[in-house]
């Protein structure tokens, strides 16, 4: 059975290993030791730190192989974006030129440096195991953090944003970002990326052009990549869009890739949830539904089976109860799969 | 051949030289009715009819033999105020991180008004069969006496936009690279309407952003603040005068501006004046001898002559001038002249110039 | 009975006089005879122009009296915000400024002009005899126009903007003009006001400054009108906000005052609206309806009773037939009033 | 008096300096770890083992009674690579029509990088003991020789920052109008953070769109550009010398910049080269008769000197100089010198400077 629950100190070898096998770009998770090991003990603060909402906070799942412990993949959430500094995008605006003499008007699209996005719940740190990818492990890993979300009301802002991979290359070839940001800072895209994920994207950001881009003056191939999403995030965007998730007129500053937004309460994952009290049980067919429990310190999700009856519980395995660390009568989440 | 203001007879001469001048002077108009306000602007300027700041003072290279305009050119006073005057500022942005160890700088170009209120070196243009014989020295340069003579009428800066550079077949590649994305035509319409006088389509077209130059084609960056070839006398000339590029270039061919304080133009600072003698004696100046000349102006305004005298007719602060020259510049024994010699002594050129 | 209807050009003198009895500001609708004719003209091409979507058109209605053939209102629609050219408006959004050496962050709120609402469907023109204000036929005269634009689905952008009119007291004085536009269009408001109608609103906005606007730099007076209303403007704003509109981000660039937006689909007017055949009768009770037919070129509006049944078609009384020049078995729409 | 390179045992008395420079003079700190980088800074640059544009070079008035640094200055070879540069440009916006009959000319502040690489005349600091006898002349006029002689190690541009116009309480009403809004602190806590050398701060706060002056306080508008009243006679120095306010001023408190080309400086345009003879008879500098003293420095790098004689003592390209000038100046007969009158000839100051 696979667990998500919140990564502890003893997991930072294993999230090694996991990062070095898996092929996305997660800029978000350092690959530094001691900066990881920093991030989960932040990710540790954050999650015991219930009371205090005052501070940003950066959550961080681990999905863990009840039988083997191994791990086999990481989620994150930063209740604001920016964590207190400036979250950096580009948002695509359209500026209209027009003669009255010459009785022409054209919209010239212009990207803005823009800080808007900040403060907002940012989805971040998604690393899958690739024997994963295909399955329904891919959407606990993801959906969890909205399972969370929904189940810890009034703790994070109602606007949630996912940033999505651009278009680049292997060889760090990267259109948008050679015709943007490389004009300013000559350094190839995956060592901008490694610097990303080491210094901090807001570090990197206050480097980059900061009057706006005139759209018409970049390559045909960098201006077509704005907003396009990498191949390898299609299975996460097309669970995203299923979510009620849209595209946004913003994007990553570096490679060009779409933010998309959706608000909590517009998720599939919320508008499905119910919440009951658990009741453990030998007996618990039915369709398949994310089950977490309710608590914030130590948030617990599985995949697991069950029947919505009209009662205020529901039966569960003994094996997913375990697994949430829950009791009868206690409480649980649960939003269809 | 002499300069004085514009008249209104010489409004056929003008006509014709606009025929000649083709595209790429701009300032002067094919187009009679247009030529003719242009007339009428520089004779309020002279009459002083209008306000200081919006003259435009044209004057004519004339030869006496024919009375025939050969070359005109203008000055004005301020300029901006009729229309709105853009450039883009050539600025630096730097991007830097001790940290990761990037510095870079980078050219900005920053759509600006400032050199709204500046005076201008504008139009020149001489007759093809006049281009000899110290001609196009003598009608650029005698804008300077002029300065001199009535400075209180300028800015205390006085601004020349070059030609900027442009292929053979006429394409820019700073047009190319910039405004043709914004204007969606080629850069000799654009062109054409700017020399109509129809200048509020830059502002409502122009990107009004400053511009990364990095984002530019390489053509376009590197003739940013160069001329076209056929101008490089024209800014040699400005420089030996002390006319230096301000980091302000043509928001269309991105042709640099050059700009110099009124008082610090070699010919402004050089000039003297003198007293004259009319002596049937006075040496003939030779037109071949460039460094052997003097300009001769005659002060006054209204009026305002000057030719061409020779070196040797200046001694001990007295101007020898032969009947003829006396008559053309109206200047009588009583009266004073200022000088300047032609050309900047070579010798005396500051070293760095 | 109070009708709404295309104005037409004999409707010219009529305007005038209202105009000049209306105390709301009305920039949109100009004083200057000549000026007037033609936005009558243009509207009539609007109304017959039915098969053209590609230009944009300007619509204006009015509201007559049925018995007097006195006119007591009018209201208007542009298919397209400025019209072809570009439609100012500032856009408040905050800038982070943070800094990591001295540990502090704040935001800073900062107006960026922008085009962005250029394009969208505006309301406009609204002008109504003060003696009606409080009656249900204020509403009649705003939400006919929503009624137009639902029956005539595809011909305007889905998303609707408002723009309510700012603080500003008879003597001209405009705490956010003062301190903003003023300081490089040396006119007092009133007269800026009046060149707005008689010169064009994006003429004047042209003039502008072009730089974002600090907020932190106006003075607390300018800067607290910011995105406020004009009491004046309360009835209206009670009926938007009912409607579903809600405040966006962008103000007025003379006045501060804001802009409302809603989409046509999330409007009540359109969420309650039903089609059905006219059956014109004696007896027409029921609850108050705004009805209307379903033409473009000859589209009328009015308040009527009827009583919503099972079937395709309603009774309405032969007076509301007549006005909308419906006859058994044509097609009304109908919404609650 | 004389001027020498900064030596490593100056460090106690260069701490004497910083304590009694007081806050106002950032550029030298009170702290002893940070003047020893400093130092070591300007050792490396004389010694030729930093890069030409990292170079900081630190000079010493020595009183030669007491080997006592009474006053330092300094020059910086090439500005804004360690740091980034921040100016403001103060540059014109128009909004004008024709139809409503409306025509304003607007100031803008740009953010600007753009006096990066440029040179700068940099720290000044006399101990009020020693403001006689022109040794602030000296101090400040010495670097012109050393420019003069070493031109190709500077940029074409040099400038220097003005210290902006604040009250008799210390507070700028720029500051107070602009700065204050987005750094959250008083002028005198930003202004001491920028020279402790922490510039980063910068960057991260300061408004990054231009600003239009109009929306400034009056009192702000009015200090754009002017100097604080205790910096008069340092600017007053500088246009001296031909520098020229070039419409920079400095984001925190808008005192302006004054630039210009090394060439044109005055000292160094009239500065020329001279034989040396020792002579017991070489006349005494007269410190009291301003315009009779010539400042002479040896031409060397790493032993540069600099200290003022007497007009008299130049004869015809001969420079006579009594055997202990020459043993403070470390010159031989065999040496050449370099010279120029430490003062402008007023009377040969161009009319309109």
């Amino acid at each position: 059975m696979y667990l998500i629950r919140p990564a502890i100190f003893s997991d930072l070898t294993s999230i090694e290993r996991l990062l070095s096998e898996t092929e996305a770009r997660v800029t978000t998770l350092p690959k530094d030791r001691d900066q990881l090991s920093e991030r989960i003990s932040e990710s540790s603060d954050a999650f015991l730190n219930a009371a205090d909402n005052e501070q940003p906070a950066s959550y961080l799942f681990v999905m863990e192989d009840t039988k083997s412990g191994e791990l086999h993949g990481t989620s994150g959430i930063d209740s604001e974006a920016g964590n207190g500094y400036p979250f950096f995008n580009y948002r695509l605006d359209k500026l209209v030129h027009a003669s009255h003499a010459l009785n022409i008007s054209s919209k010239v699209p212009v990207l803005f440096l823009s800080h808007e996005l900040t403060g907002k719940t940012l989805m971040r740190s998604f690393a899958i195991d690739p024997a994963l990818h295909d399955s329904e492990y891919f959407d606990l890993l993801s959906r969890a953090r909205l399972m969370f979300m929904a189940t810890q009301a009034g703790k994070f802002h109602q606007e949630i944003i996912v940033e999505i991979q651009g278009i680049f290359n292997d060889k760090g070839d990267c259109p948008f970002w050679d015709a943007v940001g490389r004009k300013f800072i000559d350094l190839d895209f995956l060592t901008v990326d490694y610097y990303c994920s080491k210094k901090s994207k807001t570090f990197m950001s206050e480097l980059i052009p900061q009057h706006p881009i005139y759209v018409p003056l970049l390559p045909p191939k960098a201006a077509e990549n704005i907003g396009r999403s990498h191949q390898a995030a299609n299975r996460i965007c097309q669970l995203l869009y299923k979510e009620g998730f849209q595209q946004s007129k913003f994007i990553d500053p570096f490679d060009g890739g779409p933010v998309l937004k959706c608000e909590v309460k517009f998720t599939q994952t919320y508008r499905n949830m119910r919440f009951k009290k658990a009741y453990p049980s030998e007996v618990a067919d039915g369709m398949k539904y994310l089950i977490s429990n309710h608590r914030h310190d130590d948030f617990r999700c599985v995949v697991g089976t069950l029947v919505e009856g009209i009662g205020d519980s529901v039966r569960i395995s003994h094996e997913v109860a375990e697994a949430l660390n829950v009791e009868q009568g206690d409480s649980l989440a649960f939003s269809l799969l | 051949m002499y300069i004085r203001p514009i008249q209104q007879q010489d409004l056929d001469d003008l006509y014709e030289l606009a025929k000649l001048s083709g595209i790429g002077v701009t300032s002067l108009p094919d187009d009679k009715a247009k030529m003719q306000a242009k007339l009428e602007s520089a004779l309020s300027s002279f009459n002083e009819t209008v306000a200081e700041q919006q003259r435009t003072y044209l004057f004519a290279l004339v030869d006496p033999a024919k009375e025939k305009v050969a070359g005109i050119c203008a000055l004005e006073a301020s300029i901006g105020h009729n229309d709105i005057w853009y450039n883009y500022h050539v600025g630096k942005t730097v991007h830097a991180s001790h940290e990761i160890g990037v510095h870079k700088i980078t050219q900005t170009l920053h759509l600006s008004n400032d050199l709204t209120s500046s005076s201008e070196i504008a139009t020149l243009f001489l007759t093809p069969d006049y281009r000899n014989n110290q001609n196009g020295q003598l009608l650029s340069r005698s804008r300077y006496l002029f300065l001199a003579e009535f400075s209180e009428l300028f800015s205390e800066q006085i601004i020349a936009e070059m030609r900027g550079y442009s292929d053979e077949n006429g394409r820019s590649p700073f047009w190319d690279s910039l405004g043709k994305h914004f204007f969606h035509m080629e850069f000799s319409d654009a062109d054409h309407l700017t020399g109509l006088g129809n200048k509020v389509f830059i502002a409502e077209l122009m990107p009004k952003f400053p511009i990364y130059v990095p984002m530019l084609s390489d053509a376009a960056q590197q003739t940013i603040g160069k001329v076209h070839p056929q101008t490089e006398p024209a800014l040699a000339m400005l420089k030996s005068e002390g006319f230096e590029y301000n980091n302000y270039v043509d928001i269309f061919d991105a042709g640099p501006s050059v700009a110099a304080k009124v008082k610090n133009i070699r010919a402004v600072r050089e000039s003297q004046i003198t007293a004259v003698v009319i002596d049937e004696q006075a040496p003939e100046p030779d037109l071949n001898n460039k460094q052997a000349l003097l300009m001769v102006s005659n002060r006054q305004f209204k009026d305002y002559r000057v030719l061409l005298a020779s070196q040797s007719a200046l001694v001990d602060g007295t101007l020898m001038l032969s009947p003829q020259q006396a008559t053309l510049l109206q200047l009588t024994e009583s009266d004073s002249a200022r000088v300047v010699s032609l050309r900047p002594n070579p010798s005396l050129t500051p070293t760095g110039a």
